[in-house]
């Protein structure tokens, strides 16, 4: 499903944030990446839908190598929720944000509309549908992006931090969601008990690299490993 | 836009620079005037935001991209003396940091997009959004001042580049003015959504105090 | 965003990054101004502004790729100059263009605009780089503060320097939300989506300047921004100053002959 | 120290966010405040240095009343730490934002220099004095922002979500500084575990009201207490 092959980048001003990744993930995993602050983990999921690209190295996904020519496709592919919902809802209503990606794949207006209330009534949201975004909790708004992503219907979903700054209710509620989605999921967070309850296997990076990868159940319970890579 | 150093002749630059000294100057005296406490930080992080929002282009005809200049939007949100102010910042920041635009050419720059561009967009705004009465007007207004901004403050420059012996104007002007008659519609499209969305979501910003 | 490369070189060390920043500020503006006013024709005074140039460069002992890399930014404008000048230019012929459809002359009188252009726009930038990049750009906001600039714009830069960059990552992260569910193509609804990214923009910056407000406040801000600066004239600022506007007069001496 | 009485507060949009709250805290306590997102934590902070003002109800420190004629005094003894350090790190270096606070004391310059010297070499951070805060992580940014409010020299300091996306690293040194300070602490946080490690008396919040006020780790283990509240 992902295949990353010696990942190395470079900043432009010099920063090595990843130093040779090489990973796999098969469909329908859920892998949490955890690591400090700085570690490289927002780096690499923005390599994972091409928005950044390796210095050297190479990804692929489903078979496609992240590249300009099937950069499209990478892009429907591999959905992503990121941190701050802010910056991921910008359209002026719940239901033109959950719009935007089904109009930018050219489906017909009446296709999109019945999408869009179809996921809103999934998640219960549809009472939000002309609300904006600006004015909603930041459990709610997690939602949203969230569904903006999941009407697209990728096979790969990306999450940064996903439940960085919920309350804890919220953050049950969204644990719950992120339980029961079927697609392959990547995590990344610097939340352990999260991540215990979300994913099967978790990868540690720490300056760029891999410094561990296994079952989810042995990383969170490896206090050796944990404390080294200030993690706990 | 942005005028290098080099490309405009002693009289016209001097010259410019002097008027462009003069707005600045009384804007400035305005701005101490009205300027609460408040407005201190705010003035400072609205320069920022015209800038940053200069970084999103937007594609034109042709493989080419122009990007947002946000005069007439400083202009309406602040009022027009605190968007000269703004845009001499923004434009004083672009030479420094990103060589974007020279030092003796900073007058005329300020001039085109400070002066012509803020002002005058300010006024065309001002003018259709009282003759038409609620929403619509400020939508129609703000369209049309935004792309008359981009227009004059092209033309201007081209004019500039004429008086200076650079490019002759039978040249420079159809070809500056076209192209941003173009661009313009960029502008006016994204200053009124960007107007329709404040009204929509905080329409007490467009309530501030103006200067 | 990296936009900070300019600040990796202001905290380096050499002669001129010790100067008293009024003193850089007003002995680079002086040159900028002497070079603009330099008539095209005097090609020996721009190889004299070159060489001084090229000096100041080896005082700040800075990559030399940094400099280049800085005055190629300049290039789209001179390139439209370049294009279109010397063809359209009247006057007397310097040479013929005949190249399969292209048959066109340029003239002496477009081709001296162009080299006007060309050197005096590219030594601009080079000395204003120079400048950005032996002070960091506090020092330079002190610097104009001594040098009567209204407290009001000096205070409006010195936020929005801290705060451009706060805003140029909000905007980068927003940019890569907007591109993970774009699939091309619709130029008007892109339009659309960067208005209303702008707009979303404009209310957080503005709830964020509240925000900033109210953590001025909490330390007792009453309207006005105190600041102490270390600025010292030394003499190594004089001997500079003395050497520049020296070297200066040497120059304008050669071409008044 | 801090006395509250019958404090309401309404926004300009009606919505009612603080609802009859008592409280009184004593001299060198240190005091947690939890409650969901949105239960009132932010607003009842600002109200202790008088950013906001009650609609009703009355606060005094050390005997003042917070009104306009005191507010001065009341900002010298009540120091805040927001949320996001960019939002208080708003000078352009970090000696310059130390000494923002000290100059509008109106100290003299030799002694803000020295105040500003002595406070970044106890938090070890005086080889940060010329740097831009953008330059910063996180974690460096809230210890910044932390030294402008002590080098004042407060009674009482007031933190909102101190350890919010830190992390652990970070979260760890910042709670062995706040466990260090002897001022009056206020902290409030949906984050149980950093709570019960820094302060002794524990307050939840919900929808403006005070549910609940005790002794830390009574509060932290009363799970009914904190599912009814949307604590956990």
């Amino acid at each position: 499903m992902i295949s990353i092959k010696e990942l190395v980048f470079k900043y432009p001003d010099g920063h090595l944030a990843l130093d040779g990744i090489n990973l796999s993930v098969s469909a329908g995993e859920s892998v949490g990446i955890i690591g400090s602050n700085g570690a490289g983990k927002s780096t690499l999921l923005l390599h994972l839908n091409g928005t950044l690209r390796p210095t050297t190295g190479t990804i692929s996904i489903s078979s496609l190598p992240v590249d300009d020519r099937n950069i499209r496709a990478i892009r429907r592919k591999v959905g992503m929720v990121f941190q701050d919902p802010d910056d991921q809802l910008f359209m002026p209503t719940v239901s033109e944000d959950i719009a935007f990606g089904l109009l930018n794949l050219g489906l017909p207006e009446n296709e999109v509309k019945e999408k869009t209330d179809a996921i809103l009534n999934r998640f219960g949201m549809s009472a939000y549908a002309d609300k904006m975004p600006h004015h909603m909790s930041l459990g709610e708004k997690k939602k949203i992006a969230l569904a903006g992503i999941l009407v697209l219907e990728p096979e790969i979903i990306v999450f940064d931090e996903p439940t960085a700054n919920l309350d804890l209710h919220s953050r049950k509620d969204f644990i719950e969601i992120l339980k029961g989605l079927k697609q392959t999921r990547i995590i990344a967070s610097h939340n352990l008990e999260m991540i215990a309850r979300v994913t099967q296997r978790v990868i540690v990076i720490n300056k760029g690299k891999i410094i561990a990868d296994g079952p989810a159940k042995d990383i969170v319970s490896d206090t050796a490993l944990l404390e080294t890579n200030g993690l706990m | 836009m942005h005028i290098p150093d080099g490309f405009l002749d002693t009289k016209t630059w001097v010259a410019l620079s002097a008027v462009s000294t003069g707005f600045v100057a009384l804007s400035v005296v305005r701005a101490n005037r009205k300027i609460g406490e408040k407005h201190v930080p705010l003035m400072g992080i609205m320069s920022a935001f015209i800038f940053a929002a200069q970084m999103l282009n937007f594609p034109v005809a042709g493989g080419t991209s122009g990007h947002f200049m946000g005069a007439v939007l400083a202009a309406v949100l602040m009022g027009p003396f605190a968007g000269t102010l703004i845009m001499s910042i923004v434009l004083a920041v672009q030479c420094l940091m990103f060589a974007d635009g020279g030092i003796t050419a900073l007058g005329a720059n300020i001039f085109n997009m400070g002066v012509v561009g803020s002002l005058s967009g300010y006024l065309i705004y001002f003018l259709l959004s009282s003759a038409i009465k609620g929403k619509t007007g400020k939508l129609i207004g703000i369209f049309i001042a935004s792309w008359a901004s981009i227009v004059l403050a092209a033309s201007a420059c081209a004019a500039e580049l004429a008086l200076s012996g650079t490019i002759a104007l039978n040249v420079a002007l159809p070809a500056m003015a076209g192209v941003h008659m173009i661009i313009g519609i960029g502008e006016a499209l994204i200053t009124t959504t960007v107007l329709t969305l404040i009204l929509a979501a905080r329409p007490d910003l467009l309530e501030l105090t103006k200067i | 965003m990296e936009y900070h490369l300019i600040d990796t070189y202001s905290k380096r060390d050499s002669l001129l990054h010790r100067l008293d920043p009024r003193t850089k500020i007003i002995v680079f503006l002086g040159l900028i101004i002497m070079i603009v006013l330099t008539p095209p024709k005097q090609f020996i005074t721009f190889g004299q502004y070159g060489l001084l140039i090229l000096g100041l460069v080896i005082l700040s002992r800075i990559q030399v790729w940094f400099y280049i890399s800085r005055a190629l930014l300049v290039m789209p404008f001179v390139l439209m100059i370049v294009i279109f000048v010397p063809f359209l230019k009247e006057g007397q012929t310097a040479f013929r263009i005949d190249f399969w459809f292209i048959h066109a002359q340029v003239t002496h009188e477009g081709l001296i605009v162009c080299w006007n252009a060309l050197v005096k726009s590219v030594s601009s930038v080079l000395l204003i780089t120079l400048l950005v990049a032996t002070t960091p750009f506090n020092d330079i906001l002190h610097g104009l503060t001594h040098l009567r600039i209204p407290r009001v714009l000096i205070t409006m830069v010195s936020f929005m320097y801290r705060y451009l960059f706060v805003l140029l990552d909000e905007t980068e992260r927003m940019q890569h939300a907007r591109l993970s569910r774009w699939f091309g193509g619709y130029i008007r609804r892109q339009i659309k989506v960067i208005g209303n990214m702008i707009g979303l923009l404009f209310i957080r910056s503005y709830e964020r300047s509240e925000r900033i407000y109210a953590s001025m406040l909490a330390r007792g801000f009453d309207g006005s921004i105190r600041r102490i600066d270390n600025l010292k004239f030394r003499a190594a600022d004089a001997v500079f100053a003395a050497v520049i506007v020296a070297l200066l007069t040497i120059i304008w001496e050669t071409y008044n002959l």
